[in-house]
């Protein structure tokens, strides 16, 4: 072990937090801003990933796709079809009490994995993804390429983040804190509460799958079995209430302090007893989830507090 | 037909888990994610009386004529009630409780329970190990009877056993002073307060029934095909499913919704499949049993959201 | 401000004056931030509603009190529900005092008319046969014949030795079954008086209509 | 941002200051990738025994270029972001040159395309059956020691074709990778025999019931259900086939032959003569040294058929390599691993390990012979592996025979 | 005078009780009409159905002559008619500043886009709605307050920060729920003042339900009572004190 080989490793680590913080921006302008509910973020998180894979993936005669685009071509592509998939789940629900978004999201959320599973045409179906290129690849070696890739991630961290920054420091943001507030005040004030919901479901979910298309790029190959429920959607609630729900900075502070314990008590496993051991995956979900009711409990506002 | 059939099975078991599952979102004001787990404990909790406490008791391998199970199974299945029901209450006491009376709204708790369903599902992956248990090693053979009707003797049991407790359910909701009470606080829980009806008391029966219940409905489903850790979460969508189709807190309701769930996943499949057949395109539908019941749901919530302006 | 055994008392005074407020302080169901209330000289502020049911208090609010998807007899049941007892001869009692509800004993409370709902809700707090009855603006939003007979039974009730505090918007009506009355405004008492004296008290009517 | 960095920074650091002890100096590590947890877990962690015990053999032979092999073990999670996360750490922080694993298809190719590939570290997957890895862009970088599903659908369809003479047959498969190619495989090579295959039927993992994929399965009464699963669903489908009598015979491959639970939990009586095929090698010294081993090191025999042997012979292959290339990197492992498992050069079994050692140094060339068959590489890092044909006589899985 | 508001035939029920029956009443422009009636009359289910909160089950509500019983909310608002609420909703955790410069409408910033593409129009307006705020603020005393999360106020300020928000609204009708309950005199003869001011000056209607009779007989005119859900009686002030039937709704005479 060495320092550059711990910073190697961190490169790859700060990625993947990386994505997951794309994530649990998109979570909190739902959530933080607005006070919605939504239990599916694999959905949306899917959705980016598989449609980044189809889109600037390598020729493929087995499912759809294999367009060899550009990346930012994916990214909008990525975008495009999330939102759609939150338009559609958000007109049945955003009408009626918060939980329905939330029973209903879960439920798209198991339908897209259904999906991805079962068309082989559309996006492999139980083959995967694989041949999804990497970004700026062939700039530089493959020893650097790690840092190459963390610098594209974290400026588009950094660039979502001005962006959520900016609109929900806007007027337009006020009206989603007001929702949050008293749905009631804000419809006497003469805002569509309706519509609003519907666009920060929509730009939430959008984020979401902008995150979804880097992560697809860092494991290069895409399988249902990355979009289960608790590796999808779960953790990424506990980044955003561990960092602060209604607050950027503790969104992004979230993914990373949650994907640190998420991978720093993986270490542990060759310490534990060798029975406990092959259960230490489990025990390490069963922490995340005490971790979260402790959080509920004690800190509701997260790390960083909330706005 | 024989799809009506195991739709109905289906749907009892379903239909016990939506009793509760109803129960409690009407008395305590928000909708408990970690239901399905109570239908996982239920059904872990009765593989252990049963293939632990027994045994060590010198007490196991009968079994009834034509079942594949002796009355271990009965004892398995009120132990399992027990244990379950105990559990859950005090998770309720320990979790769901203090949320409640620092004021914490329904979907605070609604994802308290969220999370509460994950732990308890690796909670049982950590004790019982990721794989798949049965109760009983016996294969049921499947049994011709009239309108062409094929199932098991266990099947029958099934459908019998729901059928006995949602009477007893409903007998206890309306005959005895603590069910009158249970509706009279799902109805109205201020003015329950006021009548000097114990509410706190009326929440841990609501727990201990719901999830009595559920936890029957997890064995019945283990006797029906097998244990493992993710069924609490694939039973999540159809219970939900049950619950809003037939209205919150409506004990009919819950019942119809739940047959109605359960007939539709086992009758839709091979409808659709039909129908894309009949039209030519390549679709295999047998994947899309889950969403059969998302699906509904989300209809059932699209004509209320109309209702609603 | 004090009710005794068995005499009739009204609280009246214009909207908004704290009327419903000083019920609910005085059942458990707000906190009162100053001040005692107290019951057989027993302080019972804070206690909470079901542990002031058992002093033999019973409270009928203004709105939503009946439970609606209940039976008449399962409401009245669960009137009773801290009674061990057999408490049949005393619906009999009630079903003496509101006839109607002997007729629909098996329908759905939420089924009833205002008036009966109103009854039905009166039976419920009289189940567990209390020395007080707190009742809220029993006659609110019930047509005037019907005001006129739940008054007629609420002076019933109190010929059967059961003391009242009641609410009213009504107030002559209100003021006429009672013994003594209360005028609050502002949430503070500012009459006080037998019955009689507040009706003939002409200041009474101004404060409501602001002279 | 900067704030936020620089306690990513510092998080970093932590983590890795608590892995310490495995990269003292006169130790050479190897990673395993394996699924400690999750859906693969009931393999995994007889996965990882396996590699231990390869790799106490190796130490007991000499160790490595005069070091000891130490092996990093790490949970895949049976999920590919855990498991390319899994092997971001052996990369980065343990600097593995080799890994070994993962078990599925889907974390293989993962980590290959994200780890190992980019990394220059060998990748030697052990139970990743599919036949995407052999066609994966890998530099060279990914091989395996299991071989492709291509090939077992041809051992199963000349089974149930030429040798039981079925001439109708449906399967009910696990719909993942591994179910599905072996279903498609199976079908191709059945039909081109000259059966029919009346329905192919997947199955998703954990449904409420699985009546109507069985119903399915048995329209117009095939002679023989293929079941290509693993033995979590595949004992239920299992018993509810048998329980609606459809069937006559059944087949399983080898996700649930030769498995002792499958036996114990569906009922003896019921699979009495059911076919299972597993690869497998002609009883080979290596096998037998390899269970004599198991046996001495954890007090009770191999608990699975197949792939523990698999994973036994990834390390040694690589700990060969190592030794014929003089050092331990990525590329020349990847260089050496072809030389030392194939011919040209002496046979060389695990019990003769530290003789091998010795012909390395000494510049001669070996032929490594596994527990799992003969492990010689072909051009895209797959091996050729015989299969043995199991059946289930009195309630026991016996090995039949063996075919190429 | 053209008829401002017109009320007809408004039926509304909650199960068993007829909040409103079949009430008709019409609001002139440019009046202060005050609201009053006994509790449980209707008075603030009448306010609710006017602004779309609840729809009603009978009846048309016609606004210069355009029926707005079936519009949403916010739909009512853009007509013009902003309300406050009786027990004041405040938007909690957020400033009071906050709380004002949501209210006024067709704000750029509002639009999705605007915040990234057109952040210079965007600006200047939040300056301008900004400076609005600042002197709705000076007016109802909570400058001081700016800044402060609005959970964070008295109740009397809660109130006054319901009576802050209309005044940002730019609204034709104004209806106010119980707006002087828990308001200091001084305040409330403030209060009284500037709903004069707005009337005389820039014409806007009101409609008033008030419990402090004071206020109601001094700035309403004129004065409907409801009782029972339906108009009782309409009136000056001095004609509704003596009018027998109304003492009778209030006495039960």
């Amino acid at each position: 072990m060495n320092v550059s080989g711990l910073l190697g490793y961190f490169a790859t680590f700060a990625i993947a937090a990386g994505a997951y913080s794309i994530a649990s921006l998109g979570l909190n302008v739902q959530f933080g801003y607005t006070g919605l509910y939504n239990f599916g973020i694999a959905a949306f998180f899917a959705t980016g990933a598989y449609v980044e894979g189809i889109i600037t993936g390598g020729p493929s005669m087995e499912h759809l796709g294999g367009f060899d685009l550009p990346v930012l071509v994916g990214v909008i592509a990525a975008m495009v079809v999330s939102a759609i998939l939150a338009y559609i789940i958000g007109i049945p629900t955003l009408r009626l009490k918060g939980e329905f978004l939330g029973i209903s999201s879960l439920g798209i959320a198991e339908t897209i994995r259904l999906i991805i599973t079962n068309e082989k045409w559309l996006a492999g179906g139980v083959w995967g993804l694989g041949d999804i290129p990497r970004p700026l690849g062939n700039l530089v070696g493959p020893k650097t390429y790690n840092w190459v890739y963390l610098g594209l991630v974290l400026a588009v961290v950094g660039i979502i983040y001005f962006l959520v920054q900016k609109i929900v420091k806007s007027p337009w943001g006020r009206v989603l804190k007001a929702i949050r507030e008293d749905e009631g005040v804000a419809a006497a004030m003469g805002k569509n509460v309706y519509k609003y919901k519907m666009q920060s479901l929509i730009l939430g979910s959008v984020i979401m799958a902008v995150g979804g298309a880097f992560y697809a790029h860092y494991v290069g190959y895409l399988s249902p079995e990355s979009f289960r429920p608790l590796m999808g959607t779960f953790i990424i609630w506990a980044m955003l209430m561990a960092g602060g729900k209604g607050n950027n900075k503790g969104a992004i502070l979230g993914a990373f302090v949650v994907w640190g314990v998420w991978t720093f008590t993986e270490f542990f496993v060759n310490y534990l007893p060798s029975g406990l051991a092959s259960r230490a995956g489990y025990i390490n979900a069963i922490f995340i989830a005490i971790l979260f009711q402790v959080l509920i409990r004690i800190r509701p506002q997260g790390i960083l507090g909330g706005e | 037909m024989n799809f009506v059939v195991n739709g109905l099975i289906l749907g009892s078991i379903i239909a016990l888990g939506a009793i509760g599952l109803s129960l409690t979102t009407a008395i305590l004001n928000f909708y408990n994610f970690a239901h399905g787990a109570s239908l996982l404990l239920g059904a872990y909790m009765g593989y252990t009386v049963l293939s632990e406490f027994l045994p060590r008791l010198g007490l196991s391998g009968s079994t009834f004529p034509y079942l594949s199970f002796g009355w271990q199974m009965i004892i398995a299945i009120l132990g399992s009630m027990g244990l379950t029901a105990v559990i859950m209450i005090a998770i309720d006491r320990f979790v769901y409780k203090p949320l409640r009376d620092r004021g914490s709204g329904p979907l605070i708790l609604g994802m308290s329970s969220l999370f509460m369903a994950l732990m308890l599902r690796n909670l049982v992956r950590t004790i019982w190990g990721p794989s798949v248990h049965y109760y009983s090693n016996e294969i049921q053979m499947v049994q011709e009877f009239p309108l062409g009707i094929r199932m098991t003797p266990d099947q029958i049991f099934i459908i019998g056993l729901a059928i006995l407790l949602v009477i007893l359910t409903q007998l206890f909701l309306k005959r005895t002073k603590m069910g009158q009470a249970m509706r009279a606080a799902s109805d109205n829980i201020d003015l329950a307060m006021i009548t000097g009806i114990d509410t706190e008391k009326v929440v841990i029966w609501t727990w201990g029934i719901g999830t009595a219940l559920a936890a029957v409905a997890g064995v019945l489903y283990g006797i029906n095909v097998q244990l493992r850790p993710m069924m609490g979460w694939y039973f999540l969508l159809p219970l939900f499913a049950a619950v809003i189709i037939g209205g919150e807190g409506n004990f009919y309701g819950a019942l119809a919704g739940a047959m109605t769930v359960g007939i539709a996943q086992e009758v839709g499949t091979p409808l659709l499949q039909n129908m894309f057949d009949s039209i030519n395109i390549q679709v295999s539908m047998t994947g899309y049993k889950p969403a059969i019941a998302f699906v509904l749901m989300v209809i059932v919530l699209l004509v209320r959201s109309y209702g609603e302006e | 401000m004090e009710v005794r055994e068995e005499e009739v008392v009204s609280i009246i005074g214009p909207n908004g004056s704290g009327k419903s407020t000083l019920m609910k302080t005085i059942f458990g169901l707000l906190k009162p931030m100053e001040g005692k209330v107290c019951w057989n000289e027993e302080d019972i502020s804070g206690l909470k509603p079901n542990q002031i049911v058992r002093k033999q208090m019973s409270y009928v609010p203004q709105t939503s009190n009946i439970f609606q998807s209940l039976t008449v007899t399962e409401n009245l049941n669960m009137g009773a529900f801290i009674r061990e007892d057999d408490y049949s001869d005393r619906i009999r009692e009630i079903f003496e005092i509101f006839p109607q509800l002997e007729e629909y004993r098996n329908q759905y409370a939420g089924k009833l008319s205002g008036g009966e709902q109103q009854m039905v809700a009166m039976g419920r707090a009289l189940m567990l046969e209390p020395t007080i009855l707190l009742l809220d603006e029993p006659s609110a939003g019930l047509a005037p014949n019907l005001v006129d007979m739940i008054l007629e039974r609420v002076e019933e009730i109190n010929r059967t030795g059961v003391a009242l505090l009641i609410v009213e918007q009504n107030a002559k009506d209100a003021l006429e079954i009672s013994d003594r009355g209360y005028v609050l405004a502002m949430g503070r008492k500012e009459y006080e008086d037998t019955a009689q004296g507040l009706l003939d008290n002409e200041e009474v009517g101004e404060l409501y209509l602001g002279g | 941002m900067r704030k936020l960095f620089s306690a990513s920074l510092v998080l970093a650091l932590i983590i890795g200051l608590s892995v310490v002890g495995f990269s003292a100096e006169d130790t050479i590590s190897i990673g395993t990738i394996l699924p400690r947890t999750g859906a693969l877990a009931a393999w995994g962690q007889f996965e990882g025994q396996a590699t231990d015990l390869a790799a106490h053999q190796v130490n007991e032979a000499g160790g490595v270029l005069g070091k000891k092999l130490v092996l990093v073990h790490r949970d895949t999670k049976t999920n590919p972001t855990s498991g390319v996360d899994a092997a971001n750490k052996l990369v980065n922080v343990n600097e593995v040159p080799v890994m070994v694993g993962a078990n599925s298809s889907g974390v293989s190719l993962a980590v290959a395309r994200a780890v190992a590939v980019p990394n220059e570290v060998v990748q030697i997957a052990v139970a990743s059956t599919s036949p995407k890895l052999t066609t994966l862009e890998d530099n060279d970088y990914l091989f395996r020691t299991c071989p492709s599903d291509a090939l077992q659908g041809i051992v199963l369809a000349r089974l149930a074709y030429n040798d039981e003479g079925y001439e109708t047959a449906s399967t009910i498969y696990v719909n993942n990778a591994y179910g599905q190619g072996l279903s498609d495989n199976f079908e191709k090579a059945f039909e081109e025999r000259g059966g029919e295959v009346l329905a192919t039927v997947p199955y998703n993992k954990g449904k409420a019931s699985y009546d109507a994929e069985i119903r399915k399965a048995a329209e117009g009464d095939p002679e023989v259900l293929m079941l290509l699963g693993y033995p979590e669903n595949g004992n239920t489908i299992l018993r509810k086939a048998i329980g609606t009598g459809a069937f006559e015979n059944y087949m399983v491959a080898d996700g649930m032959a030769g498995i002792p639970g499958v036996i114990e939990k569906v009922g003896a009586q019921y699979l009495e003569g059911t076919y299972g095929t597993v690869a497998q090698s002609p009883e080979t010294k290596s096998l037998e040294y390899y269970k004599k081993g198991h046996e001495e090191l954890f007090g009770f025999p191999p608990q699975r058929p197949a792939f523990l042997q698999n994973a036994y012979d990834a390390v040694i292959l690589a700990a060969l390599a190592m030794e014929r290339a003089g050092e331990a990197t990525g590329p020349a492992v990847k260089e050496n691993l072809r030389a030392v498992a194939g011919p040209p050069g002496e046979e060389i079994d695990t019990s003769e390990l530290e003789r091998g050692f010795e012909l390395i140094k000494e510049g001669k060339e070996i032929d490594y012979v596994g527990a799992a068959g003969q492990m010689d590489f072909d051009e895209n890092g797959d091996v050729v592996s015989p299969f043995g044909i199991l059946q289930v006589k009195d309630g026991e899985w016996k090995q039949i025979k063996v075919v190429d | 005078m053209a008829s401002s508001l017109k009320v007809e035939g408004l039926t509304k029920c909650f199960g068993g009780l007829v909040a409103l029956d079949n009430c008709s009443m019409a609001v002139q422009e440019g009046t202060i009409t005050g609201l009053i009636g006994p509790n449980g009359a209707g008075k603030t289910t009448l306010f609710n159905v006017i602004t779309g909160f609840y729809t009603p089950e009978k009846g048309r509500i016609l606004y210069n002559g355009e029926a707005i019983e079936a519009l949403p909310p916010h739909e009512v608002f853009r007509k013009g008619i902003v309300r406050t609420f009786q027990v004041s909703r405040e938007l909690k955790n957020m400033t009071v500043f906050e709380n004002l410069k949501l209210v006024p409408e067709a704000q750029p910033g509002e639009a999705f886009w605007n915040a990234w593409f057109r952040p210079i129009t965007v600006k200047d307006h939040e300056e301008k709605i900004g400076r609005r705020a600042e002197e709705v603020m000076d007016y109802i005393d909570l400058a001081r307050l700016k800044d402060e999360k609005a959970r964070n106020l008295s109740g009397g300020q809660k109130k006054l920060l319901e009576l802050g928000r209309t005044m940002m609204a730019d609204p034709e009708l104004i209806l106010l729920d119980e707006p002087g309950a828990g308001i200091n005199p001084t305040l409330m003869k403030k209060l009284s003042n500037y709903i004069m001011n707005l009337k005389e000056e820039q014409g806007i209607t009101f409609m008033l339900i008030e419990h402090d009779m004071d206020l109601v007989m001094k700035l309403c005119d004129p004065i409907v009572v409801l009782s029972n859900g339906k108009k009782l009686m309409e009136g000056t002030a001095a004609e509704v004190q003596k009018d027998e039937e109304v003492l009778d709704a209030y006495l039960g005479r």
